[in-house]
């Protein structure tokens, strides 16, 4: 990598960093399949879910992808779209499930 | 693609093959985005069976997603171990990548014989559409980032990959990577909550 | 050093000026294609009952208009303006990755012969006719899409198509995203970027996000079509409202793709023809940045008739004319950017100051269509062909002819004729309101779009001739610049590096370039680095020789073979042929592979 | 500019509607869903209008005005100026609330279902005709509708296959008849007459065939009208030409796709129990005489592209296809 210097982008942690990340996926998903079987959860089950995989995709993304170290302008590049992706999802669900709708027979799609 | 763009001067100062693959990215969210949007609209609309929770076998993904999160640790050996040089375990841990992508391809194929097996095809009802739609475009995704793998493995092999690639193996690591946290997000709308 | 020559220095090239020219041309002639098809449209429309052609060619013919215009003729119009002007706008040899460059362009020429062979092959298909064009509309509404409605290989050319013609898109959009951000010369910070490729900037993040959208909207559509799926199949518990959204939140973006550019080409001419910098740029630039991101908030505005209730109703109605106040302020700085000028009427700057008056007439319509109870007296009748119109023939084809007449010199090393040139825009005016402002009545007194036919009854008759006479005047303006350009090839007066008196980079190097653009990379200090302000003096030109041997990187086959994998995967679902997919992915995979290792320095 | 000056005179002509018959002009509306629709698009007109007098006028002037003369300096490098930014961000934004907030009163306006006791008519798009329910008084028609004046009407709008659009345009907007979904419109008609319209929604080869004709009919016209169309079939004479035709019609295919009460059940087609007391034939395309019948009859797609009403096989004689004319014409 000789142009690493100039670059200044690569402050990537080490493998120990790696494993660790990786021992932290893995409980989070053993807790995410917990949650699912234990009863106790139902009633948040969706909520916790979502916080458990959200919590995994930052995970990844950190650090495996270096988010956290590299260059902001890929968080942008990266963040901007998705959050775009996110929004249309939940725009869509409103549309589709009618909550935005007065009347019963115009929420069906 | 080539190494000589990474040497050049940049105005941002990151590398261009970098910038795009990123840009890339971003892209594949609203692709994935959308495909994601409509298996969740279309949920509960499927007017015969079988349905989600007659067929979804949790304990089996599971142990995919594990596959997958595991790949991706392999992975990230692999970028460190080229970037300091170690090209013996840089080329281990590029073929335990890919291994580990193959054998979530092999799970999914079992996964979908036995749903075919089960009465559901991608034509049986709209869960059918959706679900096969998407998790196999997120397979195709997988399938390609395998023999992306292979081939710079077999490089490796060749000696013609070394630490002066590294960036094409951190590039790949990024394609890899976001093809498991696309499946993270799978994981858990498609399969736990139903 | 010295520019190759040859068929096959065409067909390797990876040069963005000569991907420029090879997508202006072929561009061009899609132009051509798809205006001749409007004629015939005309020419139908010209008197009630008309004969010219059966309903069934009709509705190919505006399908294929719309697309053609749309995807074929529009935006890589844009494109060649994209490849040849901005890496000389921001002083760069090419763009970042040349190779993905000449890929986008085969891609794209494949990807329209595709769609356009539809209309030769029917007998392939048994068809009964040789046309066997798309038929369901530009925006293809499920179910009318399906195979059980269209059961005919139609569709199915409009889907290959769209899907083949995104992949070029995507992958020039990620090509200029990184040019622009990372290839700029010196000193040229983001807030000194010209315009246009500010612009530019802005259409790709646009297309990277829109194209994903469709091209899933489209998978859906071809599995329904060739695997029995029921995306869009109420029988099964679907809709084929998913369509509409996918489309339209794909389909809106894209007329913002279609206008930014021509937008940024107007902001770059006003200043040279004024002698006066942009009023305004910064406020300029994030209007054109808060157009592109509100772009994305406003689709169910194509969806009022749809029934959504009336709270989604008003929410996109009040998104929707938000974005006239960004669109208004670019317009009030044009204006103010010639307020107090010294304003030299060529060519380019008619169509500059056309491109103005004309979007302001269609942008008012496009406000009349954002109020949704006024909008369902107007949404598939001519009013909203009158505002597409106005939009895109009086805006984004008029700011297209402005960077023809302005850059032509650049391009070709040879000015356009100005007399003719006004003619040119003269004849096209004139045509142009002919030909849309009637179809602002037609509409509003009750005539849908899309038919083939009317009745006598309507009161429409007169209002229809005179729409098709104004189209052919515009055809006949169109044939006074191909004189022109046929004129110039020949007899057209030399162009000295810097006609205009330009303040942007691409003024200070010979027109045409040298292969190497800069014969030295310039250091730039302020946003107009040619002119003279309070602050700055003009850049000295690069030398016209460079001072050292400059490396220009030879061509390559492999973008091209790449490419051709594309249409041959599409002829797979065609030809219900299963193995050719293979075939095409296999050319695609070594394409790509022998492309990604061949010796190649840029 | 002469352009201002036409679309100035030529919009006050059609908005005062005094320019001719125009039968689906919407600017002359009537009904008060169409009326609300007209009122709130003159209020964007005016306001469109206004912003493209002052505008297009501002440009003409700059034009004008800074045009180059020999010896003219040059001109003073100007960058911007935040107040006028601010000016001319906030000005187009007022307008708009001028129009947002009507546009906002009329959609909830025109929303609202129409009072419990109105007429209801359930409209069914079909490629290429139109077909009516009125579910409280057992009717069943095609292509012309008849509604009775000032009562309020709600109309429910879907599609048996392809999506349509319902569009009387006197009588008010366009609403999509969607597969799998219904949708609501309500009008109160002011005055009696024929107001035509046509399907909004291309929906494939005969899209501009799909014509419709609304009747709003003074209240004894429509009651006598349901009482015609609740009646059965009528009987054709013993011995007349109908007879014969009833008789090749329930020998034909005709019965496999229309309904006669009575006679046969098909659901493709038209309902054809009282086709004779219809003014046109083959969603309003055609007027309903006994030529236009005959032509029909023997090969529809001929006079309308990709009809779904195919070539009878083995084909009608003439004879059959004059008797089945007599007896259609006999069903008033
Ligand atoms: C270049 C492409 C382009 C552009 C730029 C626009 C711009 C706009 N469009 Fe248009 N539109 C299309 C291309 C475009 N459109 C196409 C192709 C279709 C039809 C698709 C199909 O059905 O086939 C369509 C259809 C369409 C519809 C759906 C109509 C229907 O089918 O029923 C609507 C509805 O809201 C709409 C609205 C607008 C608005 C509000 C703008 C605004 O961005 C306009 C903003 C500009 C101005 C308002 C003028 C300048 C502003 C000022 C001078 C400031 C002062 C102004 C005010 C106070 C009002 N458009
Ligand atoms: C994107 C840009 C674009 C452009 C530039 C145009 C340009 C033109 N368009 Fe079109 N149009 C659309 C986009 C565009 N259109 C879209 C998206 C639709 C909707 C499609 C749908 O409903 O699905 C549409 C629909 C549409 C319709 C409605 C069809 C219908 O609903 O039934 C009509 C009708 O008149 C029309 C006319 C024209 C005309 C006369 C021109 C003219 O300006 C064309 C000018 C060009 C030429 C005239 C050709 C060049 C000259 C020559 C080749 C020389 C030969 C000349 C002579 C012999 C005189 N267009
Ligand atoms: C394949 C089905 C089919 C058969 C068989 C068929 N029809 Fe039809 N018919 C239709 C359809 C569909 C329409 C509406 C067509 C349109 O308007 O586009 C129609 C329309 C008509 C109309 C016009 C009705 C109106 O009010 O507009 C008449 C009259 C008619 N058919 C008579 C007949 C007779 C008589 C026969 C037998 C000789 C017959 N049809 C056989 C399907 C059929
Ligand atoms: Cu029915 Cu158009
Ligand atoms: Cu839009």
């Amino acid at each position: 990598m000789p142009e690493a210097g100039h670059t200044g982008e690569h402050v990537h942690p080490t493998a120990e960093v790696y494993l660790r990340v990786a021992a932290v996926l893995v409980i989070l998903t053993v807790l995410e399949v917990g949650v699912f079987y234990v009863p106790v959860f139902h009633p948040v089950l969706v909520p916790a879910l979502l916080v458990l995989s959200a919590a995994k995709f930052t995970l990844v993304v950190m650090f495996y992808m270096h988010l956290k170290a590299d260059s902001r302008f890929f968080s942008f590049l990266f963040g901007a779209p998705l959050l775009l992706a996110v929004a249309v999802m939940i725009a869509l669900l409103f549309l589709f499930f009618g909550a935005l709708t007065l009347r019963g027979t115009a929420g069906a799609g | 693609m080539t190494h000589a763009a990474a040497t050049h001067h940049t105005s941002m100062g990151l590398d261009s093959r970098k910038m795009a693959f990123w840009a890339f990215i971003g892209s594949e969210c609203l692709l994935f985005g959308s495909l994601i949007s409509t298996y969740l609209v279309y949920k509960g609309r499927s007017v015969v069976g079988p349905y989600p929770h007659d067929i979804l076998n949790i304990p089996f993904t599971s142990v995919s997603t594990f596959d997958l999160l595991m790949s991706s640790l392999m992975m990230v050996l692999a970028l460190a171990a080229v970037q300091r040089g170690d090209m013996k375990w840089g080329k281990i841990w590029l073929f335990a990548t890919a291994l580990l992508g193959l054998v979530f391809l092999g799970g999914q194929v079992i996964e979908f014989t036995e749903f075919v097996h089960k009465g559901l095809t991608i034509s049986t009802n709209l869960f059918g559409c959706t679900f096969f739609v998407l998790t196999g475009t997120h397979g195709a995704h997988v399938a390609v980032g395998v023999l992306w793998l292979l081939t710079l493995g077999t490089r490796a092999l060749q000696g013609k990959l070394g630490p002066a690639n590294a960036m094409t193996v951190e590039i790949t690591g990024l394609y890899w990577h976001f093809v498991d946290v696309v499946w993270i997000v799978i994981f858990t709308v498609v399969y736990l909550i139903q | 050093m010295s520019e190759p020559r040859g068929l096959k220095s065409w067909l390797t090239t990876t040069d963005h000026k000569r991907i420029g020219l090879l997508y202006f041309w072929t561009a061009f002639g899609f132009f051509l294609v798809g205006g001749l098809e409007a004629l015939v449209i005309r020419l139908q429309l010209a008197q009630p009952n008309g004969h010219v052609v059966s309903a069934e060619t009709y509705n190919q013919l505006f399908t294929m208009h719309g697309t053609t215009m749309v995807f074929l003729a529009l935006m890589p119009l844009a494109a060649s303006f994209f490849n040849y002007i901005v890496p000389l706008q921001i002083g760069a040899r090419d763009v970042a990755f040349p190779r993905l460059n000449a890929f986008s362009y085969w891609v794209f020429l494949l990807g329209g012969l595709l769609l356009n062979a539809s209309w030769f092959t029917g007998p392939l298909f048994h068809a009964g006719t040789l046309n066997v064009a798309p038929n369901g509309g530009w925006f293809g509404y499920a179910n009318l899409t399906e195979r059980q409605f269209s059961p005919g290989p139609n569709i199915d050319f409009w889907l290959l198509g769209l899907q083949v013609l995104g992949i070029s898109s995507l992958a020039a959009g990620f090509n200029f995203i990184v040019t622009i951000l990372n290839l700029r010369a010196p000193g040229m910070k983001m807030m000194r970027l010209p315009t246009f490729t500010w612009m530019t900037l802005v259409t790709q993040f646009i297309i990277i996000t829109a194209f994903p959208v469709i091209t899933v909207a489209l998978v859906f559509l071809m599995f329904d079509r060739f695997f029995g799926t029921h995306f869009y199949l109420q029988q099964a518990g679907g809709t084929p409202l998913l369509w509409q959204h996918l489309f339209w939140l794909f389909g809106h973006p894209e007329v913002y793709i279609l206008i930014l550019p021509a937008m940024g080409i107007v902001s770059d001419v006003l200043p040279t023809f004024s002698r006066k910098p942009l009023f305004g740029y910064p406020v300029v630039v994030y209007s054109g940045i808060l157009i592109g991101f509100m772009g994305w908030g406003v689709w169910s505005h194509h969806m009022f008739a749809v029934g959504l209730g009336p709270i989604a109703d008003s929410v996109f109605a009040a998104t929707t004319m938000l974005i006239a106040v960004p669109t208004g302020v670019k317009i009030f700085n044009w204006i103010a950017t010639l307020w107090g000028g010294d304003i030299r009427g060529t060519t380019a700057l008619h169509f500059a100051v056309g491109f103005i008056a004309m979007f302001i007439i269609g942008g008012l319509s496009g406000v009349s269509h954002a109020s949704p109870p006024a909008d369902l007296q107007q949404t598939d009748t001519y009013y909203v062909v009158a505002h597409i119109h106005y939009v895109l023939f009086g805006g984004t084809i008029m700011g297209l002819f402005a960077g023809m007449y302005y850059w032509w010199p650049k391009m070709t090393g040879r000015l356009l004729s100005e007399p003719l040139g006004k003619w040119h825009f003269w004849l096209q005016l004139v045509g142009m309101n002919l030909a849309f402002f009637p179809m602002h009545f037609i509409g509003l007194l009750g005539m849908p779009r899309r038919i083939y036919t009317y009745s006598p009854d309507l009161g429409v008759t007169d209002l229809n001739l005179i729409s098709t006479i104004g189209a052919f005047l515009v055809g006949v303006a169109i044939l006074v610049f191909l004189y022109n350009v046929l004129r110039t090839r020949r007899r057209g007066e030399r162009a000295s590096n810097d006609p205009w008196g330009g303040a942007t980079l691409e003024w200070s190097i010979p027109s045409p370039p040298p292969v190497y653009n800069f014969s030295v990379i310039p250091t730039v200090t302020n946003r107009l680095p040619r002119w003279s302000t309070d602050r700055h003096g003009p850049i000295q030109d690069p030398p016209a020789t460079p001072p050292a041997p400059i490396h220009v990187p030879g061509g390559s086959w492999w973008p091209m073979v790449a490419a051709l994998g594309l249409p041959l995967m599409a002829l797979a679902p065609l030809t219900h042929t299963l193995w050719i997919v293979f075939v095409g992915a296999a050319v695609l995979l070594f394409g790509i592979y022998r492309w990604a290792f061949e010796p190649f320095e840029v | 500019m002469p352009r201002t000056r036409l679309w100035l005179l030529t919009a006050a002509l059609a908005v005062s509607g005094c320019a001719g018959p125009f039968p689906q002009s919407t600017l002359q509306p009537r009904s008060d869903f169409a009326r609300a629709t007209d009122a709130l698009f003159t209020d964007i007109f005016w306001w469109a209008a206004l912003v493209f007098v002052i505008v297009e006028t501002l440009l003409v002037v700059a034009l004008v005005r800074f045009r180059h003369r020999e010896g003219r300096p040059v001109p003073k490098p100007m960058h911007g100026h935040t107040l006028m930014e601010i000016a001319w961000t906030l000005a187009p934004a007022v307008i708009l609330v001028f129009v947002a907030v009507p546009t906002v009163r009329t959609i909830f306006a025109t929303a609202g279902d129409a009072p419990a006791d109105a007429l209801k008519v359930d409209v069914i798009g079909h490629q290429w005709w139109w077909e009516y329910r009125y579910p409280e008084l057992g009717v069943v028609t095609a292509n012309e509708a008849h509604v009775p004046v000032g009562k309020p009407v709600q109309v429910t709008i879907t599609s048996a296959d392809v999506i349509h659009a319902f569009w009387a345009p006197r009588l008010g907007g366009k609403r999509d008849a969607i597969p799998g979904r219904e949708n609501r419109i309500a009008f109160r008609a002011d005055s009696v007459g024929d107001y035509s319209g046509q399907c909004g929604e291309f929906c494939g080869a005969s899209h501009a065939n799909m014509r419709l004709l609304v009747r709003v009919d003074a209240d004894s016209a429509f009651e006598r009208w349901v009482a015609a169309q609740r009646a059965g079939p009528a009987a054709p004479a013993a011995g007349s030409l109908a007879e014969q035709g009833k008789a090749v019609y329930s020998r034909s295919a005709c019965l496999g796709c229309h309904t006669i009460q009575g006679v046969s059940p098909g659901v493709i087609g038209p309902n054809l129990t009282h086709v004779g007391s219809r003014s046109t034939i083959a969603g309003g395309i055609f007027p309903n005489d006994s030529a236009h019948l005959a032509q029909w009859i023997a090969d529809a797609p001929a006079l309308k592209p990709g009809s779904i009403m195919t070539r009878m096989k083995p084909p009608l004689t003439d004879a059959d296809i004059a008797a089945l004319v007599a007896y259609l014409q006999s069903l008033q």
